[in-house]
């Protein structure tokens, strides 16, 4: 009741206390609620201290030293005393702490209709990607009025991803994935930051959210789809990470390797034929016929390919015929990206690969 | 150490001990000392010149920051010149600032001891600091880091610049730190002269006492926490790299599990001399003397387990944000608890104004408003807009910067005069003292604002209309540096030309003021016997101090 | 442990070790339960392996503790500090663990335990 | 400070050993080991980080952890952790027999720890260097056997496995260069039942290297 009251109140003077205070629009639906605390923490914040100084100052004053050798009176502020100083402060802290802990439930709490976008942060720039097809680098077009999640990696090192106006935050770490909703309220444009220091670049990390009506949203979406296919020939608008486009040139090695006849050599699930199997092949340590180790790579694959004999396997023969004039270099791309996709789960997933993921329902 | 034995009896005759500064010659003496005092003024020259050096480098950062882009250095400079002003402030000043300085030269003079429990540690502390700083400026030397003072990885296992000697840096100084505690509460423990019972220690020992602990089970997490990150660095350990299996997240769990309670390093020692001042200049004694002593430890314990909100946006369940988060909102009740009793011991006090008082009354101010910030900040939703935003900056400045600074110098006053056996001049001391907290709440309260809005920490560049917010932090920010300028050439002043102190300028009931200014070698021509308590008045004389 | 330290005023230690064939039960008793872990890992308990391995080496350390290291009849603030090292040590761990194991699913490592392999593997 | 004669105590028969700022041996000796139980407590602290990461990614990557486990040597573990006990017994029976004042004894009793130290850093080598064989050191060493299936994540548990032993090792280092000096001191009769603090505080320190190895053994040896 007591919180409804003070939620109230706050509102009356939301906008005039948000000007006060410098902080940028509310553009989300969990913002007005977070500024609510927010001035009333800091309002309570200010007017301690401020409060402790006057009254250190006054004290000061009244009771100034009135010459040589008076000495001050002796007090014993009794029990209470204490029992003020420590209720009083943990009354409002605590009640912070509740207060906030439901709002971070609520930021934690993605609800189940929200559309998905996936997020790459890389030095020094943001990708997006929505799910069926169209990407762009710094700038997220969200629907304004429907809830919005970010799933999110980085290729590098940590970054932040930091939208001021909807106050919402999230770390992104490399070879992890971590989530961001929201609910975009007011249409316009938002700064968003790298939070997380990240190099060189960091300050200039920087994108922007474009919230629109949820109907332009709908048509821009379209637009965008429309327009994918030619836009991926598009270098200004760089496609070599977005997760789509690694998928087909999977599905583009698969077809590949089955037309050039690699299947008659190479296995997928494991068993070794006339060549090692591809299963798993990727980052395997494999022992060559000189008695090296070698750790298979992009590289090593793609020497294989045009130079087969060069560091045979132990165990095999040399029996694969060259593919160099055979293959163009995007469709040894293709069988490479292919080959990656191998991975046997027990076995490493590179971190920075787009996601095997599966929406989180709750 | 009852007053009438003291007065009557001449404390120092001809032919006694001769002081510590005059008692031995020779650049020997100094550098092989084992005397806690003089320890304490190689702190002190030491901790000086980082104060320095950091400040310097703050300076540049806020010219920097004058214009949106392209200041006065390009973005490498600046990266790196935040990372050295965050690790010579953090682990080069902060950290030993105190316990250092002024931890070393009264532990042992307000326990009546002649010395720590062990000297030759005691130097070899100070040396393994010393070396510390001298791998950090050789480092600097040759580039400097950029990683900040967190060397968050995978950032810093990734970087091409000379993190090494900076990391190695780091791991030394926490083994100067682990000795000088364990010698701290041995000597609290087994060194306390006779009738100095636990409940008559001074608060500042006190406040050393927690500090001590929280140095020696917290520093040696760092310790190896930063010897994996350079093991990685050069062999690809990868226990903090994702590409090989490691998470970094553990890094920042095992990182904040010392830095966190390192912030009550930095402070608890401030706490103390914080408690040593109001004593002092209230002429009373201290109202709430258990309860500060106790909620000494009630921080030092929570605090350690507070550490998981520096993670609040890292992905961290609401699970343990709300542990982490409710652990927090403890640590801010037990300062409060502190600030109350400070506070209160005002009430109906004779108030001997002077600037070391200035500094605690700018001290309660920075430490309400950045403590209460701080617990803002550990209130979960809204750290999540704050979290790395000129607002952090502003609040551990207020907290940690500020209240440190702020003691650090109002203890330099206070204590100056037995230190030094020289009094300072009053005038530009307060002077000094109004601009320099003047300066510091200018400096940083624009920051403030800065975070709300949004800006990002660690930005070389940044939107224009952060600007003007930019430019007042920067003018007060040269107010700052102007008005410590003018503290420091008045105390070399005054320890040139300044006049001889007596024995206690103050007319303050603390123990330490009954010896004579500077002590003896060895303080006490015998162990004393204490029989009051510490804070008790005993209608000594104010002796004015000059002008 | 007090100031006056009165009790120890003549210049006295007081001695809390065992004599030479206590200490020989001692050590022992310590082949023993190493044997006893070494066994015990040899077979297989499923999720109890670890908890008995640990114990084992709990009860072999603070035997060491006790009486190798005289922390028997030692001052309470020798045992206390052993106490608290060891209760934070348990409070970083777990705390820690309790982290990474309550996050969002995604965001633990792809091999490890909790994260979940999709059934599609498939972005839509 | 007051200044009264009376209690100035015992600086009349002030034994050599005893430093000015102590008012008596008891006080001095309590001191010492004090300080070194504060220093053991540190080092608890030194290597929970470790501990730290160990659990965080076993608790993680628990199949992996188990499969690298088989891979280092249980037996030597198991001798290793023998050799440390006994050199823990040897050291708590020196000090017994320092204080009954037995020199001799006590010179042996430290000299069969120091060489139990020796031994365990010798059979500690060898672990590494065949380790080092099959390609087990972390980092960009790691270079296991293929048929092996090692998942790559068992490179984590080499990391701590290698970082925890190798600190380890280098405690031992130390205590044995400590073991040592205390030794030669006893030879040339430093100690006597009134002063051997020294023995007490360096025993402190070489039973710690052994409680962290009765740790290390189980959690890095055996796991099921």
């Amino acid at each position: 009741m007591k919180v409804g009251v003070m939620i109230l109140a706050a509102a009356f003077y939301n906008e005039w206390m948000r000007k006060l205070l410098n902080l940028p629009p509310q553009a989300s639906s969990i913002a007005e609620g977070v500024d609510n605390l927010l001035f009333f923490v800091i309002a309570v914040t200010t007017l301690v201290s401020i409060g402790f100084a006057l009254v250190a100052l006054v004290l000061w004053a009244v009771y100034r030293n009135k010459g040589k050798g008076t000495v001050g009176q002796v007090v014993h502020p009794g029990i209470m005393f204490e029992v003020v100083a420590i209720s009083g402060p943990l009354f409002f802290f605590l009640l912070w702490f509740f207060i906030g802990f439901r709002q971070y439930v609520e930021m934690e709490s993605p609800p189940d209709d929200a559309m998905e976008v996936y997020v790459m942060g890389k030095k020094w720039m943001w990708k997006f990607a929505y799910p069926d097809g169209p990407n762009a680098v710094g700038t997220l077009h969200v629907p304004v009025g429907r809830p919005v999640k970010l799933l999110m990696t980085s290729r590098d090192v940590i970054h932040s991803f930091f939208i001021p106006a909807f106050r919402m935050k999230k770390d992104i770490v490399p070879g992890r994935y971590s989530e961001l909703w929201f609910t975009a309220t007011e249409p316009g444009s938002y700064e968003v930051f790298c939070a997380e220091y990240c190099g060189t670049g960091h300050s200039m990390m920087r994108g922007e959210v474009v919230a629109m009506k949820a109907d332009e949203f709908d048509q821009w979406l379209a637009q965008q789809r429309n327009g994918f296919a030619s836009r991926q020939q598009d270098s200004a608008v760089s496609t070599e990470e977005a997760p789509r486009t690694e998928a087909n040139m999977v599905l583009q090695g698969q077809r590949l390797a089955g037309e050039k006849g690699c299947f008659k050599c190479h296995s997928v699930d494991g068993q070794p034929h006339i060549g090692p199997t591809w299963l798993g092949l990727y980052h395997r340590h494999e022992h060559l016929s000189t008695g090296e180790t070698i750790n298979v790579d992009e590289p090593y694959i793609t020497e294989s390919m045009m130079d087969p004999t060069a560091k045979l396997v132990a165990g095999y023969g040399p029996v694969m015929p060259t593919y160099m004039g055979k293959l163009t270099a995007p469709e040894t791309a293709a069988i490479v990206e292919f080959i990656k996709s191998l991975r046997n789960p027990e076995l490493q997933a590179q971190p920075s690969e787009p996601p095997t993921y599966e929406p989180s329902r709750r | 150490m009852s007053l009438a034995a003291v007065e009557e009896e001449p404390r120092h005759p001809e032919g006694a001990e001769p002081d510590y500064i005059r008692g031995k010659s020779g650049v020997m003496s100094w550098v092989l000392t084992l005397d806690h005092k003089r320890i304490a003024l190689l702190y002190l020259g030491t901790v000086t010149l980082t104060f320095f050096l950091g400040g310097v480098f703050a300076l540049a950062l806020r010219t920097e920051l004058l214009v949106p882009e392209n200041g006065v250095m390009d973005a490498m400079t600046y990266n790196r010149m935040f990372t050295l002003h965050g690790v010579t402030m953090v682990f080069f000043f902060m950290i030993p600032a105190i316990p250092g300085v002024f931890g070393n030269f009264f532990l042992p003079i307000m326990i009546g001891a002649h010395d720590v429990a062990f000297p030759r540690l005691n130097l070899a502390s100070y040396y393994l600091y010393l070396a510390a700083v001298c791998l950090g400026l050789w480092g600097m030397i040759h580039g400097g880091t950029d990683t900040g003072w967190t060397f968050y990885t995978p950032y810093s296992t990734t970087t091409t610049t000379t993190v090494l000697p900076i990391l190695a840096a780091a791991f030394v100084n926490g083994f100067s730190s682990i000795l000088t505690g364990v010698n701290f509460i041995v000597t609290i423990h087994t060194l306390r002269a006779d009738g100095m019972h636990w409940m008559r220690l001074p608060l500042f020992i006190w406040a050393l006492y927690g500090t001590s602990v929280i140095q020696v089970l917290a520093t040696p997490v760092i310790g190896i926490t930063l010897a994996l990150c350079a093991v990685e660095h050069f062999l690809g350990t990868g226990i903090f790299d994702p590409a090989r299996g490691g998470d970094p997240i553990l890094f920042q769990h095992l990182f904040w599990f010392y830095s966190h309670p390192a912030v009550y390093i930095m402070v608890l020692p401030a706490f103390g001399v914080a408690s040593e001042l109001v004593g002092a200049f209230t002429r009373k004694p201290l109202v709430g003397y258990r309860m500060i002593a106790l909620s000494t430890f009630g921080i030092a314990f929570v605090g350690f387990l507070a550490w998981g909100h520096h993670l609040f946006t890292s992905g961290q369940s609401a699970v343990d944000a709300g542990v982490f988060g409710f652990l927090s909102m403890l640590i801010g009740v037990f300062t409060a608890i502190k600030m109350f009793n400070w506070v209160g011991s005002m009430y109906k006090a004779s108030i001997v104004m002077a600037a070391p008082f200035i500094y605690t009354l700018g001290f309660f101010f920075l430490t309400v408003f950045g403590g209460m910030t701080g617990v803002a900040l550990a209130t979960i939703s809204l750290d999540v807009h704050w979290q790395d935003t000129y607002f952090v900056v502003a609040h551990f400045h207020f907290i940690m910067a500020g209240a440190v600074v702020m003691m650090f110098l109002g203890a330099l006053h206070y204590w100056f005069p037995k230190m030094f056996g020289k009094l300072y001049t009053e005038g530009p001391a307060m002077v000094g003292a109004v601009l320099v907290i003047l300066g510091f709440i200018g400096t940083f309260t624009p920051q403030f604002f800065l975070g709300n809005e949004g800006m990002p920490r660690r930005y070389y560049s940044y939107p224009a209309h952060f600007q003007w917010l930019h430019v007042t932090s920067t003018i007060f920010a040269y107010i700052l540096f102007l008005g410590l300028l003018l503290v420091l050439i008045n105390l070399i002043v005054a320890l040139a030309n300044g006049k001889q102190a007596p024995n206690n300028p103050w007319g303050a009931p603390q123990y330490e003021w009954d010896i004579p200014s500077p002590p003896t070698e060895h303080n006490f021509p015998a162990t004393p016997v204490i029989n009051r308590d510490p804070y008790e008045y005993r209608g000594q004389e104010i002796i004015e101090n000059a002008n | 442990m007090s100031a006056s330290a009165d009790s120890h005023a003549n210049g006295e230690h007081k001695h809390h070790g065992l004599s030479v064939g206590g200490y020989t039960m001692v050590f022992l008793f310590l082949i023993f339960c190493t044997l006893l872990t070494w066994w015990t890992a040899k077979q297989d308990l499923g999720d109890w392996n670890l908890p008995v391995a640990l114990a084992i080496a709990t009860t072999k350390s603070t035997i060491v503790c006790l009486f190798f290291m005289h922390l028997w009849g030692d001052t309470r603030v020798n045992q206390f500090i052993l106490i608290l090292s060891v209760l934070f040590v348990i409070l970083m761990c777990s705390l820690t663990i309790a982290d990474v194991n309550t996050r969002f699913p995604l965001t633990a490592p792809p091999n490890s335990e909790r994260f979940k392999v999709p059934a599609n593997g498939q972005l839509e | 400070m007051q200044t009264d004669a009376t209690i100035d105590h015992g600086h009349a028969e002030k034994p050599p050993h005893l430093r000015f700022q102590f008012s008596d041996s008891a006080r001095q000796f309590h001191a010492a080991k004090f300080g070194m139980w504060l220093f053991l407590g540190q080092e608890v602290m030194f290597f929970s980080a470790l501990l730290c990461a160990y659990a965080y990614y076993r608790n993680q990557f628990p199949v992996a952890w188990s499969m690298a486990s088989h891979r280092i040597n249980t037996t030597f573990g198991l001798l290793e952790t023998i050799d440390l006990l006994f050199s823990s017994f040897t050291v708590a029976l020196a000090i017994h027999f320092v204080r009954l004042g037995r020199r001799g004894i006590t010179t042996l009793l430290l000299f069969v720890t120091l060489c139990c130290g020796l031994i365990f850093l010798c059979m500690h080598s060898y672990e590494y260097y065949t380790e080092w064989h099959e390609g087990l050191l972390p980092g960009r060493f790691f270079h296991p056997e293929a048929e092996w299936h090692l998942p790559m994540e068992s490179a984590m548990f080499f990391s701590c496995y290698f970082f925890t032993t190798v600190l380890h090792s280098i405690h031992v280092i130390i205590g044995v260069g400590v073991l040592g000096v205390i030794m030669i001191f006893n030879i040339r009769g430093k100690y006597s039942p009134a002063y051997y603090t020294h023995v007490e505080v360096g025993g402190l320190y070489w039973h710690l290297v052994d409680l962290i190895w009765i740790f290390l053994f189980p959690l890095y040896y055996l796991v099921a």
